[in-house]
């Protein structure tokens, strides 16, 4: 029966009016969704760190002297079998003894007497990006009781630090982000909240004059929506120039250690997932605010 | 159309505002409320808009219990009944003729013809050059007559005028008694209070009532007599309820 | 106490709100400001309480220039005008008796001394019962009197009276009148705006004049003489700036 | 002149009447210095975790095979008289021999024909808390190019790493703190502004009647460092509630790797200049806010 014209004229003209309860909106949602997406490129790009780590993750099983050949062959094609295991690549005591002489260094010398065969044969095993600790404890125990493996090396000391340290940044992320997010909620809604409180008497006339609840909302709501989509823009905007700003100065930092290594941005699906979050949170955060004024009446 | 009201216990907090009021009022009747200030007048025409709900008694508009309608129904009565406010109740930052226009606006009539309509309204107030200017940029007796052009653009079945001519001087609240003379003429209901004595001696009513402490203390007949006697209308609530029953059309 | 206005250019944007007004008005005097709707009596007022500045021309009050005051004596000279709005200006959602006394509070007079100059200020206007309500629950009447209680509890030097019986009913209108009336006698220079012919009959003022479109039109002796002759009193600029001249005491 | 007794009860009315406003008010305060308090309570804990990894930073200096035992002590003298030197630990020929055979374990067997003297005498240096890595590599240098120097170790792999990751974090905290921050500025300075403006009808009408900007302000001070100090004080509740659940968690993680870290919380001061930081927000905050309906009238 209405034009939806009107509203948006309507919602054009009450931003044109009062751009400062405009912009508190604005900001609010923009700053909130800023610190969400802040927490979640963090997290994005600390899990993909312990990926890249992770998948350097490695066992190292020793078979015992008198295991065949046979059946270190019949060990890696079980392993191989396995959807958390990525590479098997088995070690000859020969090949062993060579690299045993590399770590030496200028050393070396030392093992000139020690025959070929004197160090084990071993299976080195490279667990895949999505094994996680407790599944490469399992195939620690398998291995560790499986016949002719001698024993089972996981994990040096510090990349067991280096992990638990991306857990714990992984859990701070996620907790920071949460309260962040409920914080940033809080935040919002209030804002709005002021804003509709400020044109309260606004909403009492229309009523008074026989506006439906639904007239009276629609012009918030498109405004909500407005304030959402501009906030949710700025904050995905603000949020790419931080990454454009960090990211080569992180990437730099990670380059001398390691191959390479891109700090993520959002994906699209992400970037639009935010825009949608803003205007959800501006449409909500105004019918939540309008309606106890609307009730009122 | 019938109007029936009383209370036992009148609105608003402790104070009895409205005590045992018991009114009807017929199709086209110009009624006139008097009495001194803090009499209930003001109580009384919000209870018919159902701004108040009475604690006691019932008030009947068409054959519908105003105090007992649904919430959502409430727009829809208003639609129907124009209200020049006390206070005016205008929108203070919006222009003259978006003021007015709003009552057409919310019944979805086209921008264009609810401008041309508001217009005319404002016109028929001496306001039509002030048309585009902010509410908070005009004079008193400017803003009063922009509350009355609001309350009359829709051509409502009530008109409810609360101390329409506080603030304006005697040959504009001359003009402005005329144009609810006409149109009550025309089938509109009207209710009008005041303490005005000028507006008391001139106004052409069908009924003087004097309301004191909440309580009706004298009911004279007016000089005019009413266009139709006081009947019972068939009750038309699918009207009230729909929105469907526009006045403008209705009437013409 | 002297006061000067002559514009050359109107306040308020476009429209030629005043132009050219000149008056002298002495202490003691009641002058009735009349005029249609839009006349500009309000403007006028306003300019004298500096709350408009007018483009063109002078206001002198006790010897100072209005339009020349530094930004923040201008509280100073409010402190010694008492207005009665138009549209009240009071705080709708604090007690009758809180607004009354804000006028005492801003000078530092003690809580409790306020408070009982505010009730016999709300006992003047027969409000004495309602002094604990929220002005958001009273009557446009009974908030009309509560705005001339505040204008005259400080008992100020100037009283600007906007149009201050417009919801009251003629008894209390009498009443206000004598109010007014026996204030300006005691030596307060009253201005007061209105339409109401019933006014402008029964008020015992000294001068009438009568305003349209800006411009002084008309300009008659009223029945009442002056208490004294239109003179200039010895400036007391300090009084006005520093604020420690208190009328109450000066007065009495 | 005018009793503060006013201000006050004008104040504590305000905050009555309009709770709705209070609680935005000291809400954003309350959201904004919590955030900020979890990105200083998280800086100052990388900082310690680095402190405490740091401590462990070794070099390993390889002595020349014809080195004597008098030029190693000469060396250990002038490295111990550096302040950023904490420990140095003279290792025989022999020692080295008995670690190495320790590292290999079960194939220790391996180095039994090697002469006691066959690898090299080293001194291993634990650098102090307050070393640098420029200080370390300053060290290194220096060794390098010292008499009876064979080669210098420095900093295993893991270490480095670690090290990055941990700096990396602390930038991290940093630049978040600051958007966070100022962030936080901005929604509290809209909404205190929100709320100001939903009564600038009152402070119209206050001035109308004569009162001095300052006697429109003051109630509005007090009520802003009020609702700091409120809001300071919350965000210092829930960062103290936060910290008491994640800390044990922590160091929880922490314990099976590293002797001990306590996760600290902040200093009596640092909470201190929080509650001051609140009540200076609020403060300014309302004092610019209400300086805009002050100045306009
Ligand atoms: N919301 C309310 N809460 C408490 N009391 C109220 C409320 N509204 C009105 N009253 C009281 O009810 C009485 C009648 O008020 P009403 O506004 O109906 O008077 P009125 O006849 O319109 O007076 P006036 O001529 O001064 O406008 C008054 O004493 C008023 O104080
Ligand atoms: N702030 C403003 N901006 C623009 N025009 C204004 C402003 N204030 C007043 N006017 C205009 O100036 C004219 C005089 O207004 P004023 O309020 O002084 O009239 P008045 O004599 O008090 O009328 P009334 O009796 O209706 O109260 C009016 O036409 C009004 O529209
Ligand atoms: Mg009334
Ligand atoms: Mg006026």
């Amino acid at each position: 029966m209405i034009r939806p014209g009107y509203f948006v004229r309507q919602a054009l003209r009450g931003m044109r009016a009062k751009p400062m309860i405009q912009l508190a909106a604005v900001g609010a949602i923009a700053v909130g969704l800023l610190l969400v997406g802040v927490a979640v490129v963090c997290a994005l790009n600390v899990e993909r760190l312990a990926n890249h780590w992770g998948r350097g993750t490695q066992l190292t099983v020793y078979l015992k002297q008198d295991a065949t050949r046979a059946r270190a062959d019949a060990l890696a094609k079980l392993l191989r079998s396995r959807h958390e295991v990525a590479r098997v690549r088995y070690i000859s005591p020969r090949d062993a003894r060579k690299r045993l002489g590399e770590s030496l260094g200028s050393r070396a010398a030392l093992l000139a007497d020690v025959e070929p065969d004197f160090l084990p044969a071993s299976l080195e095993v490279e667990l895949s990006r999505e094994a996680d600790g407790a599944q490469a404890r399992a195939i620690v125990a398998l291995l560790g009781a499986a016949r002719g493996v001698e024993e089972v090396d996981y994990l040096g000391r510090w990349a067991q630090r280096l992990g638990t340290l991306v857990g714990l940044m992984r859990t701070g992320a996620i907790l920071v982000a949460a309260i962040i997010a409920l914080a940033c909620l809080y935040i919002v809604g209030s804002t709005i909240r002021l804003g509709v409180y400020a044109r309260r008497e606004e909403i009492e006339i229309q009523q008074l004059v026989g506006a439906t609840p639904a007239f009276v909302r629609a012009p918030f709501m498109l405004e909500g929506a407005l304030q959402g989509l501009v906030g949710g823009a700025l904050a995905l905007l603000a949020l790419y120039v931080f990454h454009s700003i960090a990211a080569p100065e992180i990437e730099g930092a990670l380059a001398s250690l390691l191959a390479r290594l891109d700090v993520a941005f959002l994906s699209p699906l992400q970037l639009c997932l935010g825009l949608v979050g803003g205007v959800l949170l501006g449409l909500v955060g105004s019918t939540v605010a309008t309606g106890r004024y609307v009730e009122a009446a | 159309m019938s109007v029936t009201k009383s209370f036992g216990r009148g609105s608003g907090g402790e104070v009895l505002a409205l005590q045992d009021v018991d009114l009807h009022v017929g199709k086209g009747e110009l009624v006139l409320l008097t009495g001194p200030s803090g009499a209930g007048k003001t109580t009384l025409l919000r209870t018919i808009f159902a701004a108040e709900r009475p604690e006691g008694g019932e008030i009947v508009v068409a054959g519908r219990n105003i105090s007992r309608l649904r919430r959502s129904s409430i727009p829809f009565l208003r639609r129907n009944i124009g209200v020049i406010f006390q206070d005016f109740k205008l929108l203070k930052d919006r222009s003259a003729i978006d003021n007015v226009a709003i009552t057409l606006d919310i019944r979805g009539i086209r921008r264009k013809e609810s401008h041309a309509r508001a217009l005319e309204a404002l016109g028929a107030v001496g306001l039509a050059e002030a048309a585009e200017k902010r509410v908070s940029c005009l004079s008193g007796g400017e803003q009063q007559r922009i509350a009355i052009a609001r309350a009359v653009v829709g051509v409502p079945a009530i008109l409810l005028a609360d101390e329409p001519t506080g603030n304006l001087d005697p040959e504009l609240s001359h003009d402005i008694l005329d144009l609810l003379d006409s149109i009550s003429r025309r089938g509109t209901t009207v209710m009008l209070a005041t303490h005005d004595p000028m507006v008391v001696a001139n106004a052409s009513c069908t009924r003087l009532v004097r309301l004191e402490r909440g309580r009706i203390v004298a009911m004279e007949q007016g000089v005019r007599a009413p266009i139709a006697p006081p009947r019972l209308l068939t009750p038309t609530p699918q009207g009230l309820d729909a929105g469907v029953l526009q006045p403008a059309e209705a009437l013409s």
